[in-house]
């Protein structure tokens, strides 16, 4: 994996996050009581033997820059190789443009000038631990220009609308790609992972700014897609798409299936985030804490159901969370009770107050937001 | 020279031989404590803490795991390429190799070292204790009193006294003389090891100390003494939070078990104090329906499903259906199977306790060490 | 000044140097053989004990990034501390407002939790190695909320039409601060560096936006210059003050002068940069070097005399480079001659081109232009 | 365990005494060469450049300068926390502290360190060379034959045969003896100290050569025959480009002079292979209006008044006015004061050359070596 260069590009759904994309892009989102999404595609990469990656950070860069530190928690802070951001161009060019294309042809020098010849491009909205030395075995095998990653997704009541839809030949060479529409029960999902050689890239961008026809790269790669050979690659493994705000809480809830959690958190190496120093978690004499997963640096002297709690989280006593997602250095007070919700990092639940969402809308708490009994 | 410059030296080279099983493999400072800590953080994230740039970090009784969980000091933000830490362990030079003889002979070893960096104070440190300082009181104090040798001292129980080198001092703090454990102490102020010294005096005498065939090359025993006796400025600081030297396998329970009193003053929880440590980068840990945990401190990575009373899981422990754990600390990586009940144990690195075993028992007054060959009964 | 934090704020001029910022911010201006210009800035709060560092990037962030490595070559690539990039914000209230009071209101939280008590001001395209500790020193004997650094500067000529100018009574407290129009023939130049408490700083930004009535930090110095104790510390060293291009050439040429270069590259502690692994500098047979300043990494077999040259330089045989400013990785073949003339990175002058400037407009090649006779 | 995953240890321990004043304070590695570089330099560079990700410097010998100059390995890229560069000095266990006997007793002595990185192969390296070389190429060859161990070697003069260790093979590059320096050689391809070992088959051998008390525990002399000897599979892959073992001064002067040679093939400005070391930060070297260098390679920092020809000037060197040199190489903070003469000279680091002061002449055979002290004629 030595001469492949991993691409990190996100495009922008904050919209469908709510009050909790004000801030940080949709890859930042805290997801699994310490990580952010972008955590599973970094540390996969680097697993896999990747040793420079590029994102694209899009506009809501400072949240990005503090998690990202530089890359020092992939050990990719490095003088050579390493981690690079591109934050977009604000001049020039490319500055009113929208869609991926005008980005990849602003860092076309980068492209151009390392030694890498294969691109991995990924999405870090959608978690899936790809064994991309394998994957990457079976491009190089089938010497594909393009090789795109889909899972076998059974849809039966029609969750997956909206994802990217693929179809394949008897040979596993791409057929169409268009949007699931939810017409069959099961369908082949691109898991918006793939590689591609490096001259396929460089030509795809360029013909696309000349030509003035796409400015997205999955459009360009379908537009020419006779002018490539273009296969895919089965993963048969658990993936978590995260489209919206219901997809994300369901991603996080997921963890507390034992399957699920070991194939992610364990499978394929280490995911490594920035570190915080928390010392371990207390849970004290009135604690009562099931089927949930506990991140450290929390004080716990409530109750805690089926609920993912992120680090620095303190519970009071005779408080409740309940099928609920607490993150960083929430506090809930004595008596409080959160069913159904997704706190955002430092919200404040005071004592006695009860908030409940349902689990097909949890109830939002914006970050830093209090809510008091008044 | 930058002004007040401080290089910290740090004696990381104890054997701690008392700990018996628990540093059978490792140096004392590499010895696992509250639950994600090595004893060493403690005083490593103090230096950090406290501002001071540069340390060197003494070794020589089996540096490996230390040297694998220090590495280039990133958790300690020490890893910079010009300062910031450096493990010193002996070398060898025209006249050959020398092992450090004393803990005043590791720091002769490296006046070289200390010369580049070109401090105006060292500050000696131990990564034997479990305590949490800022440095630059005792600076502050040390420049006030321009002193040349500042002494962190503290108060012990009078019927310890004798268990330590006690400093006794005239109403200003001035210290007039050093009883070596005493029969009869005088006084119950106890040093701590921690000494802050004009950089040029301590050199002077290090170098005075090592020509002198007769001594131990010792701080406390030989070079201390010998400052006094030649009537250098000395003065006692008195600290007066938590410390504990873990000498025994059960002070270690102990000083483990004193983190979960909710009153206890080694706060881990302090933001503007925390100790750092290597990150293991672990998932959180998943607490199971039909578990039950009560006043106890769980670390990452852990898998619990039994009960757990007054304990300290360390990482990637798996409690078992139906095991119980109670006042006990377990280490690291450990499987505490169905059935199985343990009491008043400190349970090593990895150690797997079979489905239905027992140690211990409630109420039980010994403490018991388990390691994958022995189960030692203090 | 543990308990000092510097802030790098840095203002839009690029419009002022044509083709050589179209990339680059100013302070990222190549300066001196082998730095940028906020090199500077950053090695001289480094090198008197700061030991946060926060920089304004502006909106042409690449470069900067590129530049700084999260801080690497100061060793502010810390975990605690260090250096911190603040790209201006996109999003919300800040995002359509001028100046620099929104860029700071939106980093107010920073302010606010930093241990930090003191900040000091500083303008990265001004030059001078102020002596900070001593006028740290002075700043906290008066008691000042605000001290104000200035040089006193001979101006007969009205070079300095435009800079700041402030006036202080005979106990050095602020009287007056404007634009110099060049009405004297000596005036106190304001550097655009001081020292301020923090709650000031905060104080002012906050009134600022609540009242709406400012949009520079300075503008709201001045309207409230009755509320706070103000002075000024004299410095009387050497000042580069780099605001068009003219002053920007001559900055670098001034470098040839000893005492100029003494004091700025050696004076208070040595400026850092990026590493770049340039081996030594050839001369060949047929070199001829004078009065040049030459930074390693070049291959030199032509003429060069009273000029700039950049790492990683050639200049082939017969070539001719007068007072000259050539940056890095440029290329000048044989019997070119380039005369008056900044040459910007990688710039190639083909085989016997001629090109010349004056000094008063030196001729500007840009980054990459490749000039060749036809 | 990563696929093919390489350890390289370089043995920086070397005390090189023929470089006389060169490496009296320091080990040969942290000779300076070629105007900005350390000896060791060049091999740290290759590793880097190899993709090799973790490095131990196995020293022993004056270390201090050679550790200030690593430092946490930033230059190279290997200031990593977990892996990367670590300096590896002999250290203590249970049975006491013992120092490295030779180039395997010291790889021996540091099993637990390559054991922890777990890799598949071990590269053994010397800082003692200066040559650029592609690991991969190795580590290719290698793996093509399923060698035990492959030994990089190069063709050396006849006449100079005798004094290498050199290396017999078959038609297809498989080693069937080795002659220590033979008075009659065989073969004229040398021995360059660069060892590919499978690590498992290594690390037996290091055993096996650590219980055998008659041992020097040097590879070259007992761990590689007995391997031979006991049928292993060892290959020798043949070198072509610049390698230069500096061991006398004038082996010393005359690489440095190489460099000066247009079609040297140590090309230090190829980009892709770039030759790393500490910055030190200085500003760009001046030329005075008046001065008049030719053919030779300046550094930073350097202030050039006079006339400097065919030389080598490392930083922070001043030629003052009418001061002339010629066929030399002058070290780090020299000052060459007015009217002073230098020929054929390597001029030790800070050594100051008084007014119209002469070394040499003109065409001299004969090498001057510098220092504060003396001049040594060869």
């Amino acid at each position: 994996m030595e001469k492949c260069l991993g691409v990190i590009s996100a495009g922008n759904l904050e919209n469908n996050f709510g009050a909790l994309c004000i801030h940080r892009p949709v890859y930042m989102l805290p997801y699994g009581g310490r990580y952010r999404l972008m955590d599973f595609s970094v540390s996969n990469m680097v697993n896999n033997g990747i040793k420079t990656i590029v994102v694209y950070t899009g506009e809501k860069i400072r949240s990005t820059m503090d998690h990202i530190e530089n890359g020092r928690p992939w050990d990719l802070d490095r003088r050579f190789k390493g981690l690079i951001l591109f934050p977009p161009v604000t001049h020039g060019y490319t500055s009113n443009k929208y869609g991926d294309i005008p980005q990849f042809y602003s860092t076309m020098d980068f492209y151009e000038t390392v030694r890498e010849d294969t691109i991995f491009l990924n999405h870090p909205n959608i978690i899936a631990k790809v064994d991309l030395k394998a994957a990457f075995k079976y491009f190089k095998e089938t010497d594909a220009d393009i090789t795109f990653i889909y899972k076998p997704q059974n849809d039966p009541w029609g969750e997956y609308v909206n994802c990217e839809k693929i179809s394949l030949d008897e040979d596993n060479n791409l057929e169409t790609m268009g949007m699931n529409l939810g017409t069959e029960k099961e369908f082949n999902m691109f898991i918006r992972s793939g590689f591609m050689k490096k001259e396929a890239f460089i030509r795809l961008v360029k013909e696309a700014i000349e030509k003035g026809d796409s400015d997205y790269l999955l459009d360009a790669v379908i537009r020419n897609k006779d002018k490539y050979k273009i296969n895919g690659y089965r993963f048969d493994g658990h993936v978590e798409n995260i489209r919206n705000l219901k997809s994300f809480y369901d991603a996080n809830i997921n963890l507390l299936k034992k399957d699920v959690a070991r194939e992610l958190f364990y499978q394929g190496g280490t995911i490594f985030t920035k570190t915080k120093d928390e010392p371990s978690t207390l849970y004290t004499e009135s604690s009562k804490v099931q089927n949930s997963l506990i991140a450290n640096g929390c004080v716990i002297e409530g109750t805690v159901e089926n609920s993912i709690i992120f680090r620095g989280v303190t519970i009071g006593k005779g408080a409740l969370v309940k099928n609920s997602v607490i993150m960083q250095k929430a506090e809930i007070h004595d008596n409080a009770a959160v069913v159904n919700s997704i706190l955002d990092k430092q919200a404040v639940i005071g004592e006695g107050v009860r908030i409940a969402g349902s689990t097909l809308m949890p109830y939002v708490v914006e970050k830093k937001q209090v809510i008091r009994k008044d | 020279m930058i002004e007040n410059k401080v290089v910290a030296m740090l004696l990381a080279g104890g054997q701690g031989s008392r700990l018996k099983e628990l540093t059978k493999k490792i140096a004392k400072p590499a010895v696992p404590f509250g639950g994600k800590y090595r004893i060493i953080d403690f005083a490593l994230s103090n230096a950090a803490n406290s501002g001071i740039e540069d340390i060197g970090i003494l070794t020589q009784y089996k540096p490996f795991l230390l040297n694998s969980h220090i590495g280039i000091g990133s958790a300690w933000d020490y890893d910079r390429n010009v300062g910031g830490l450096r493990i010193l362990p002996p070398f060898t030079s025209e006249d050959g190799g020398r092992w450090y003889t004393g803990t005043a002979n590791a720091v002769f070893e490296n006046i070289d070292y200390i010369d580049e960096q070109d401090p105006e104070y060292v500050l000696i440190l131990s990564g034997d204790h479990i305590y949490k300082m800022d440095y630059n009181e005792l600076l502050d104090y040390h420049k006030e009193n321009d002193a040349d040798v500042s002494i962190a001292v503290m108060e012990v129980p009078w019927d310890e006294a004798s268990r330590f080198g006690i400093i006794n001092v005239d109403k200003n703090n001035k210290i007039i003389e050093f009883e070596e454990k005493p029969e009869n102490p005088k006084n119950n102020m106890a040093s701590m090891g921690i000494y802050m010294f004009k950089w040029e005096v301590l050199r002077n005498y290090l170098i005075k100390d090592d020509e002198n065939p007769e001594s131990d090359n010792d701080f406390g025993k030989n070079v201390l003494p010998m400052m006094l006796a030649e009537g250098n400025k000395m003065f006692a600081w008195v600290f007066d939070g938590y410390w504990k030297d873990v000498g025994t396998v059960r002070s270690y329970w102990e000083a483990n078990m004193d983190l979960l009193d909710p009153n206890n003053t080694l706060n881990l929880y302090d933001k503007d104090w925390r100790i750092y440590t290597k990150s293991r980068n672990l998932p959180p840990q998943y607490i199971a329906r039909g578990s039950d945990i009560k006043d106890s401190l769980v670390n990452e990575g852990c898998y619990v499903m039994g009960e757990v009373k007054r304990s300290i899981l360390f990482s990637d422990v798996i409690i078992e259906e139906g095991a119980i754990v109670k006042d006990s600390v377990i280490l690291s990586n450990c499987v505490i199977k169905k059935g199985a009940r343990i009491y008043n144990s400190v349970i090593l690195e990895g150690v797997n306790i079979e489905e239905n075993a027992t140690i211990g028992s409630e109420g039980d007054s010994h403490i018991y060490m388990v390691s994958d060959k022995n189960i030692i009964k203090e």
